[in-house]
């Protein structure tokens, strides 16, 4: 019937900590759904979404989940490592997807193992070789990589070791030195990792896996010891706006990873400008419509709203259950035909998602704050997936599989 | 008028000191149980078992801990998380390493490690008093986190950090943990561990060693002049305390979330511990539980019904509200009863035995 | 007063020129005298005397710069409180030290638990030996209870109840250690006529009964001639006089620095 | 009971021929809600007057003497029924700072001493609410060091160190620092020397007479008590059972022998009390 | 305060102990090679440590005040700093001049400090510690849930144009000069400011004896007529402005934001190593522990995988006590029967 609703639910976080991060992102994801349910749902069907605030609070976002789950339900957006991990087998058991999206359980891009994980569009492992690969390119070359310095600055939890062990990988082939520099959560402290780096190892690039005040800290204490911020490079999380503009003028030259575009340019979020935002309907401020988190909730919501698509296609134009739905993932094939279609042209790379490869192409690109906005300073960047990172995920998935006692799904 | 002791006399000691020497208490105990372990899980719902009574369960068994340290002691601690995190992950290694034995067993033995733990804390109480104590047991917290955050031999060397609970069963058949274990499985074996747990720490706090640590608690210096060596009432207290936090921390990682990282353990886990103990009334087991209730419960009815209320407003006003709530229902349950819920309970059955004399 | 005399037996315990100092305050300065066994002894003097630091002393909750004691023969500087109670030396409080969150049952118990022996898995069950040990030691506990009259208030947390009772529940704990050697700081402070009475037929029969060896500070003049056998007198934290009551009674010190005139 | 005695519930009058400064209407308190502890007391002071509040322990002594200076309240106590007035004013509801102001300080029972400050500093908060200036201060202070001298020698000791009689005569010491029109005093004389007691009582009955202080004092020790007060007021289980003329009441035959321990032969020793006596009540 | 002689020993100490733990790293760089460093990077650290340390006191301070007051460990300091700064951007984007915006929040302050006088401590006057410290509890989770509802939970930006610039100084007689974070500089001056004041009003004053008194027994503080109403609101106003002083400094550097309450946990260590009565302790303890961690976390945290900050401070603050159980300038625990 015309009247079915496809529920969404959404695990975001307006309080705790890291809120100052995580209101833009649900205010983009929300607004995305008012847009397609102002031009009239997804063929027809309307979306109805409903939020519950976990505050980053890995226990609040399982009992958020088991509040808002339902047959019903399209997918789970746990913004928030800890609660990936901490519904995966939840949500595999409730056959619910999981989109955790730039986040979450990396080895989750394995499908065989991980029927209902979907890491579209890029892992961490993913990211930390694009950023490499953009090292390498300002060096001059894979080949100029040996003997330089390179330090990680992350946050010093789930989230934050994810890549090290891509970039230990990395290292060892391309004979850099990596060091490592964890900071406890919030990440308020740290003058002595900063005294390291800037006064002693003085390594040529920095990167970094920060969240929330972090970042900003992080920014401040590299410029009050005067490292250079276009050698200072963080991954898509540590790089919106609240993230540098606490530091003022000293973010200036700050670098990160990101894999959608920002601003208004694009129809699709003009669309949530005319029909949400200007209808007073916006669930957040008009001028925050643009920024960095706030698109990527919106790509959030694009992604959904695509896998939805896709499903119905397969199910028919109704409300679908979720795991329905998840052969939409698996069978989510965004060109630039449909980009086009979705108003995103520009916006993100196209994805193609199969049965084994949840995670899609793990493209992304740098972008670096002037000081008043993002610029993109590098073309989209392709993860050497095939030959370094997809092995190594396989190895992950089946190690997981193994000690959970998982029979791997056959894809063929 | 149905609550009244008069008419039952007793003949020997050992039913004067009995738990609950009052017959109408006893039935209802027992009308309690069967509900609990009859009718709840016929009745309730997947999402009150997974995400209200689980936790609820496994946060008694937190609370009774720390209130045998802290309110049975007077040893205030906030180090709860860091014994939590200990329990947790001594029994992912257990478990891991000797996938034989059966786990109930692992959950033991991670409690008694954690008892080690314990006494390796607990030792500068001796010296260290009050809220000196309490912030110096911050040591404990921060450390021990830190060490299973950092070492990855902890979680078998998993590149997150983060355990998962392998999938055991109780009895051949049922399993407890793993993405087999069904709700109502977890529940009933959760409840009956904690009963019997409870029952423990009971009995403890009844006999000789529960007298030493209240005198230590009330008046160390007489205390010893009585001749209770510090050294063993307070040492035992962290053991014994840490023994059923370590295993509260095991059963929170294996059966409630099924997988952990350390920071799952922050020191908010501590205080959330500590509110429920206090108030739930220091020095009480069933204080223990009804102060589990009332934290674990509390958020998320808040929560719940202002969107009942409401659906439209935002979630992060629900938020704010909700702690506002919150933070306004601690001062006033202070206010009103500063020792706590089972104070309140005890209130009330006193005055339903001067029913209907006001006093 | 003649059978009184033939229960005295040896030195219990002898001081030794015990001096204690505090910074600049000399509580107690050579002091020296015994306590013999089944007397009932009673230590006066003015505020600030030393008294109740000659008692600290005594079961090691102070330890003196100078001098020793010796206790059953055994002579020694220092110990802590709780071997001094596990040798037989148990005591009440000038300012009551009761455990205020315990009943009075529990706080007579914990009287007892030097004597309790079962490990804590018995006591964790408890049940069989371990029930059968704490039944023993309740009996016990209900004689003390029994005998000072204190049943009413068996289930009542102490914190609550008047002074005069904690007074006695803490005699009560410190009887229910079975002491050789009793030690009671100012045990009828704040009592009327009657209650002082009574405590006094409780320290008179405790002593007739069990035969322990009491020492007792206490500032009314007329209990202390009445049922002590010898007293001691410090002042300033010197002995001034030791004797039976009617030799301190005469002493022109004693009156000079304790008594005052009108005694 | 001897026909000397009046029967008093509400009788109001029987107190001093002189203006009453303090009246206790049929106040009851209640503890925690639910323990009834004083049970409809009135009592009244007269200005310039000594009254002994006496009777056994738990009688409610110390709960009158809180009630009064409205310090109930910080344990968890109340007020439920009943009027206090002080000077013809009203002062059930005025908080302990307003008392102290109007001149009524009360000497808690078991000293109470601030145990880290040393005595002089505990002295000197007594002083709190005066505004006339650091010299009547520190005279006063001198005067309270004649009356006390021990306190004199430790006055730089942090009271918390000092001997158990050193902190009794500190809080009382500290009481008269406020230059009080009224004192209630909870057990003076517990654990102080016989000699410091006599003198204890001297200072009474000086700062009475010279200065025109009115006392109300709750006592164990009976003896002292009716020996300087004028008037008694004998408190049993929350209830005023009797009360009367200093005089009459020592006289009276049960007082005797319950509360000043003398029998029809004289004062009997300690020794020879029976076993097995029980008390005699007037209220069961 | 403690005598003057009692510094004395520090003064002599605190040299010898900095001198010697550089040497101790001298030493080890002899042995293990990649732990060699220049002394002017040891200094560097120390001395960054010792002004983040007087950042920690600018908090500690606000925990002194009020336990000292009323034995009340308040739990709240923290969320207060925030609630503070919150108000002062929240008055500083309505476009009021920062020090106007200062003031209002000062008043701001005083309002929550009356409040909270009224509602939480009155009634709950004479209770146990705990159940005080509980409480304080409760007004966190108000203060928090309040200053995000009323100015948002975005970062917000406060700016009172503290300079950032890093300075290099004595480049003399170290290679490349010691490298001095300038705004810390200022900030700590500021905490050394408000500490040596504070210190001295409580302690040379009627009100500061009344203070002490009232956090050693409440009943007999009412008793003897010190209004222990005046006395909070007046301990707990300027607990409240020390709170906005530190939230200023804090929220400058990291942007004003939730995480700001959470520097109350930094707080503690410092607290308990000063003594939580002492206000001089609390700037001592912040330098210990300031300078002791940072030194801890460059110099040993990478042997064991650093991050050790947090509980490093914890642990030193732990072995002084078992030393020291009252902490360093803390009162003495009085154990008598
Ligand atoms: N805070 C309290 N809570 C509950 N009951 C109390 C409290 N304080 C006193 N009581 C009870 O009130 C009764 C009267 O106590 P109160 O202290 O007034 O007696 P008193 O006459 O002063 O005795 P004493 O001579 O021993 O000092 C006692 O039975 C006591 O148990
Ligand atoms: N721990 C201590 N530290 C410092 N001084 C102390 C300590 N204990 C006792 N004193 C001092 O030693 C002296 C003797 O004190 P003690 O308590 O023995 O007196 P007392 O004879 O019992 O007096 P009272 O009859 O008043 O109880 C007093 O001046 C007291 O201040
Ligand atoms: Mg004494
Ligand atoms: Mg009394």
């Amino acid at each position: 019937t015309a009247q079915e609703k496809q529920f969404v639910p959404g695990l975001m976080y307006r309080s705790g900590p890291y809120a100052p991060n995580g209101v833009p992102f649900a205010n983009g994801l929300a607004d995305y759904f008012k847009m397609v349910n102002a031009k009239g749902g997804i063929n027809g069907v309307q979306i109805e979404y409903e939020e519950c605030d976990t505050a980053y609070n890995n226990d609040r976002g399982v009992e958020c989940y088991e509040r808002l789950k339902k047959p019903g339900a399209a997918a789970i957006t746990p913004l928030s490592t800890g609660i990936t991990y901490a519904l995966i087998d939840r949500a595999t058991a409730d056959k619910i997807p999981v989109l955790s999206m730039g986040y979450g359980r990396t080895a989750g891009s394995d499908g065989t193992v991980f029927p209902y994980v979907f890491t579209l569009p890029a892992t961490y492992w993913s990211g930390a070789d694009v950023i490499v690969n953009h090292i390498a390119q300002n060096e001059g070359g894979y080949d100029k990589l040996k003997g330089k310095k390179i330090a990680l600055v992350y946050h010093d939890s789930a989230y934050g070791k994810e890549p090290i062990g891509t970039l230990e990988a990395l290292a060892a082939a391309h004979g850099f030195e990596l060091s490592l520099f964890p900071v406890a959560h919030p990440g308020l402290e740290q003058k002595a990792t900063w005294l390291q780096i800037g006064r002693q190892l003085r390594p040529d690039w920095v990167l970094m896996w920060g969240w929330g005040v972090m970042n900003s800290t992080a920014i401040k204490e590299a410029a009050a010891v005067a490292y250079p911020m276009d050698h200072f490079i963080g991954i898509w999380w540590s790089g919106s706006e609240q993230d540098v503009t606490p530091a003022g003028d000293q973010a200036k030259g700050y670098k990160s990873a990101n894999f959608h575009g920002t601003g208004t340019d694009y129809p699709a979020i003009k669309d949530i400008i005319k029909l949400v935002q200007d209808a007073g309907n916006g669930t957040g401020p008009r001028d925050e419509v643009g920024t960095v988190l706030y698109n990527r909730g919106v790509m959030n919501g694009a992604i959904i709203v695509e896998a939805i698509r896709t499903a119905q296609d397969k199910y028919g134009k109704k409300a679908l259950l979720g795991e329905q739905i998840r052969d939409g993932f698996e069978a989510l094939n965004i060109d630039a035909a449909r980009l086009e279609a979705m108003g995103l042209t520009g916006f993100m790379e196209p994805i193609k998602i199969t049965c084994a490869d949840h995670e899609g192409t793990g493209r992304a690109f740098i972008q670096q704050w002037d000081g008043k906005g993002w610029n993109k300073v590098s073309d989209w960047i392709e993860p050497n997936r095939a030959g370094l990172l997809r092995p190594m995920i396989v190895e992950a998935a089946a190690a997981y599989a193994a000690e959970k006692g998982i029979k791997a799904r056959d894809c063929k | 008028m149905l609550y009244r002791e008069a008419g039952q006399f007793k003949t020997d000691y050992a039913a004067d000191q009995a738990i609950f020497p009052i017959l109408q208490d006893r039935i209802f105990l027992g009308l309690f149980l069967l509900l609990a372990l009859v009718a709840v899980p016929l009745l309730a719902n997947e999402y009150w078992l997974s995400t209200i009574l689980i936790p609820f369960l496994v946060f008694s068994l937190a609370a009774i801990g720390l209130n045998l340290l802290t309110g049975y002691c007077g040893q205030l601690s906030l180090g709860t998380g860091g014994f939590m995190a200990c329990g947790a992950f001594f029994a992912f290694k257990l478990a891991t390493a000797f996938p034989d034995l059966h786990i109930a067993v692992v959950f033991l033995l991670a409690g008694v490690g954690t008892a080690g733990v314990g006494i390796l804390f607990g030792i500068p109480s001796l010296r260290i008093k009050g809220f000196y104590l309490a912030v110096a047991t911050l040591a404990a917290q921060f450390f021990l986190v830190w060490v299973f955050n950092k070492f990855p031999w902890w979680v078998n060397y998993s590149s997150s950090g983060v355990i998962s609970a392998p999938a055991r069963e109780i009895v051949p058949g049922f399993f407890i943990t793993g993405t087999q274990a069904s709700p109502v499985t977890k529940y009933v074996f959760l409840l009956v561990f904690v009963a019997i747990l409870a029952l423990v720490a009971k009995n403890l706090v009844r006999g000789k060693m529960g007298r030493s640590w209240m005198a230590i608690r009330d008046m160390d210096i007489a205390a010893e002049i009585v001749g209770i060596r510090p050294l063993h009432a307070k040492l035992s207290a962290f053991a014994i305390s840490s023994f059923f936090i370590g295993i509260a921390g095991a059963l929170w990682a294996f059966i409630y979330t099924g997988s952990v990282e350390a920071l799952a353990f922050q020191i908010d886990r501590s205080f959330q511990v500590l509110f429920m103990i206090i108030i739930g009334g220091l020095g009480s087991i069933l204080g223990s539980f009804l102060g589990a209730a009332f934290i674990v419960l509390l958020p998320i009815f808040l929560n719940n019904t202002m969107l009942a209320v409401d659906p439209s407003i935002s979630t992060a006003i629900v938020s704010h509200i909700e702690f506002m709530i919150f933070g306004a229902l601690i001062i006033l349950f202070l206010i009103v009863e500063p020792h706590g819920l089972a104070r309140l309970w005890q209130i009330t059955k006193e005055k339903l035995r001067l029913w209907p004399f006001p006093y | 007063m003649s059978e009184t005399r033939d229960r005295i037996g040896d030195t219990l315990l002898a001081v030794e020129n015990v001096s204690l100092a505090f910074g600049g305050v000399r509580a107690l300065s050579e002091v020296s005298f015994e306590i013999r066994e089944h007397e009932i002894l009673a230590i006066i003097g003015p505020n600030g005397a030393g008294k109740s630091s000659m008692l600290n002393v005594i079961n090691g909750f102070y330890h003196p710069q100078d001098g020793a004691i010796t206790y059953k023969g055994n002579k020694r500087k220092q110990m802590r409180p709780h071997h001094a109670a596990a040798t037989g030396i148990a005591r009440t409080f000038q300012n009551i030290a009761l455990f205020k969150g315990m009943s009075t049952l529990d706080n007579i118990m914990t009287g007892r638990l030097l004597k309790m022996h079962r490990n804590f898995l018995w006591q964790a069950l408890y049940w069989g030996p371990a029930l059968r040990e704490e039944m023993e030691h309740r009996e016990a506990a209900e004689r003390i209870i029994d005998f000072l009259e204190i049943q009413s208030i068996r289930k009542t947390p102490v914190g609550r109840l008047p002074y005069g009772l904690q007074k006695r529940v803490e005699l009560g704990r410190a009887l229910a250690a079975e002491p050789d050697l009793l030690l009671l700081d100012e045990p009828m402070a704040g009592m009327n006529v009657e209650e002082k009475e009574d405590m006094c037929r409780f320290i008179l029969d405790v002593s007739d009964e069990f035969g322990t060896t009491i020492a007792l500070i206490e500032h009314d003049m007329g209990v202390v001639m009445d049922i002590s056998d010898r007293v001691i007198v410090l002042d300033y934290g010197r002995k001034i006089a030791d004797g039976t009551p009617d030799e301190v009674r005469g002493n022109p010190a004693v009156i000079d620095a304790y008594l005052g005139v009108s005694h | 009971m001897s026909d000397a005695l009046t029967l008093t519930r509400g009788d109001r009058s029987a107190g001093d021929d002189r203006r009453p400064i303090l009246q206790v209407n049929n106040i009851e308190v209640i503890y925690d809600h639910v323990i009834l502890v004083l049970k409809g007391v009135s009592l009244s002071v007269a200005e310039g007057g000594i009254v002994a509040l006496l009777g056994a322990n738990g009688a409610g002594k110390t709960t009158t003497l809180k009630a009064i200076s409205n310090l109930l309240r910080a344990e968890r106590g109340d007020v439920t029924k009943g009027t206090i007035e002080f000077a013809g004013e009203r002062v059930d509801r005025l908080s302990p700072y307003e008392l102290v102001k109007r001149g009524v300080i009360q000497v808690m029972e078991g000293r109470h001493c601030f145990e880290h400050l040393t005595i002089e500093e505990n002295l000197l908060t007594g002083a709190y609410t005066r505004r006339d200036g650091r010299a009547a201060i520190q005279q006063d202070l001198e005067k309270v060091y004649t009356y006390f001298p021990r306190l004199k020698e430790r006055r730089a000791s942090q009271a918390g160190y000092t001997s158990g009689g050193e902190q009794q005569m500190c809080a009382i010491g500290r009481a008269l620092m406020s230059r009080p029109k009224m004192i209630l005093l909870d057990e003076p004389s517990m654990g102080l020397a016989p000699q410091l007691v006599e003198g204890i009582f001297e200072t009474v009955k000086r700062l009475n007479d010279e200065e025109g202080v009115t006392f109300l004092l709750a006592e164990q020790n009976t003896n002292m008590a009716l020996k300087y007060a004028r008037y008694g007021y004998i408190l049993e289980n929350g209830r005023v059972v009797l009360d009367g003329d200093a005089k009459t009441l020592a006289d009276n035959e049960d007082v005797k022998e319950f509360y000043l321990g003398l029998s029809a032969s004289g004062r009997k020793s300690y020794r020879d009390v029976k076993h097995y006596k029980r008390r005699k009540r007037w209220l069961a | 305060m403690t005598a003057p002689r009692a510094f004395l020993p520090w003064l002599i100490a605190v040299p010898v102990a900095i001198g010697s733990i550089g040497l101790l790293f001298q030493l080890l760089g002899g042995l293990v090679p990649s732990f060699f460093f220049a002394w002017g990077y040891y200094f560097e650290v120390l001395i960054a440590g010792l002004l983040q340390g007087v950042m920690y006191s600018l908090v500690a301070l606000g925990f002194v005040l009020i336990f000292k007051a009323s034995s009340i460990f308040n739990f709240a300091q923290g969320s207060m700093a925030l609630f503070a700064a919150l108000t002062m951007v929240g008055f500083m984007e309505m476009g009021v001049w920062w020090p106007f915006a200062f003031i209002i929040s000062a008043g701001v302050m005083v309002l929550v400090a009356v409040v909270i006088e009224r509602v939480v401590l009155r009634p709950l006057v004479n209770q146990d510690h705990i159940i005080l410290f509980m409480a304080t509890i409760g007004i966190f989770y108000i203060l928090d849930g309040l200053g995000q509802m009323l100015w948002g939970s975005d970062v917000k930006v406060l700016d009172i144009g503290i300079p950032r610039d890093p300075m290099f100084a004595l480049g003399a007689i170290f290679e490349g000069g010691i490298l001095i974070n300038q705004y810390d500089f200022v900030a700590a001056l500021t905490g050394g400011v408000l500490v040596a004041v504070l210190a001295v009003f409580f302690q040379y004053t009627r009100t500061g004896r009344a203070l002490r008194a009232v956090a050693d027994d409440h009943q007999a503080a009412l008793s003897v007529g010190i209004p222990l109403k005046t006395i909070w609101v007046i301990v707990w106003s300027v607990a409240g402005i020390v709170a906005l002083v530190a939230g200023i400094i804090w929220g400058g550097k990291a942007g004003v934001q939730f995480s700001l309450a959470l520097i109350a946990l930094k707080a503690l260590p410092v607290l308990i190593l000063g003594g939580f009565t002492s206000i001089p302790g609390a700037i001592i303890g912040g330098l210990i522990i300031g300078a002791g961690e940072q030194v801890a976390e460059v110099f040993l945290g990478h042997f064991v995988g650093g991050a050790i900050q947090d509980w490093f401070a914890y642990m030193l603050a732990l072995v002084f006590l078992v030393f020291r159980p009252q902490g360093l300038f803390g009162e003495r625990i009085i154990e008598r029967v």
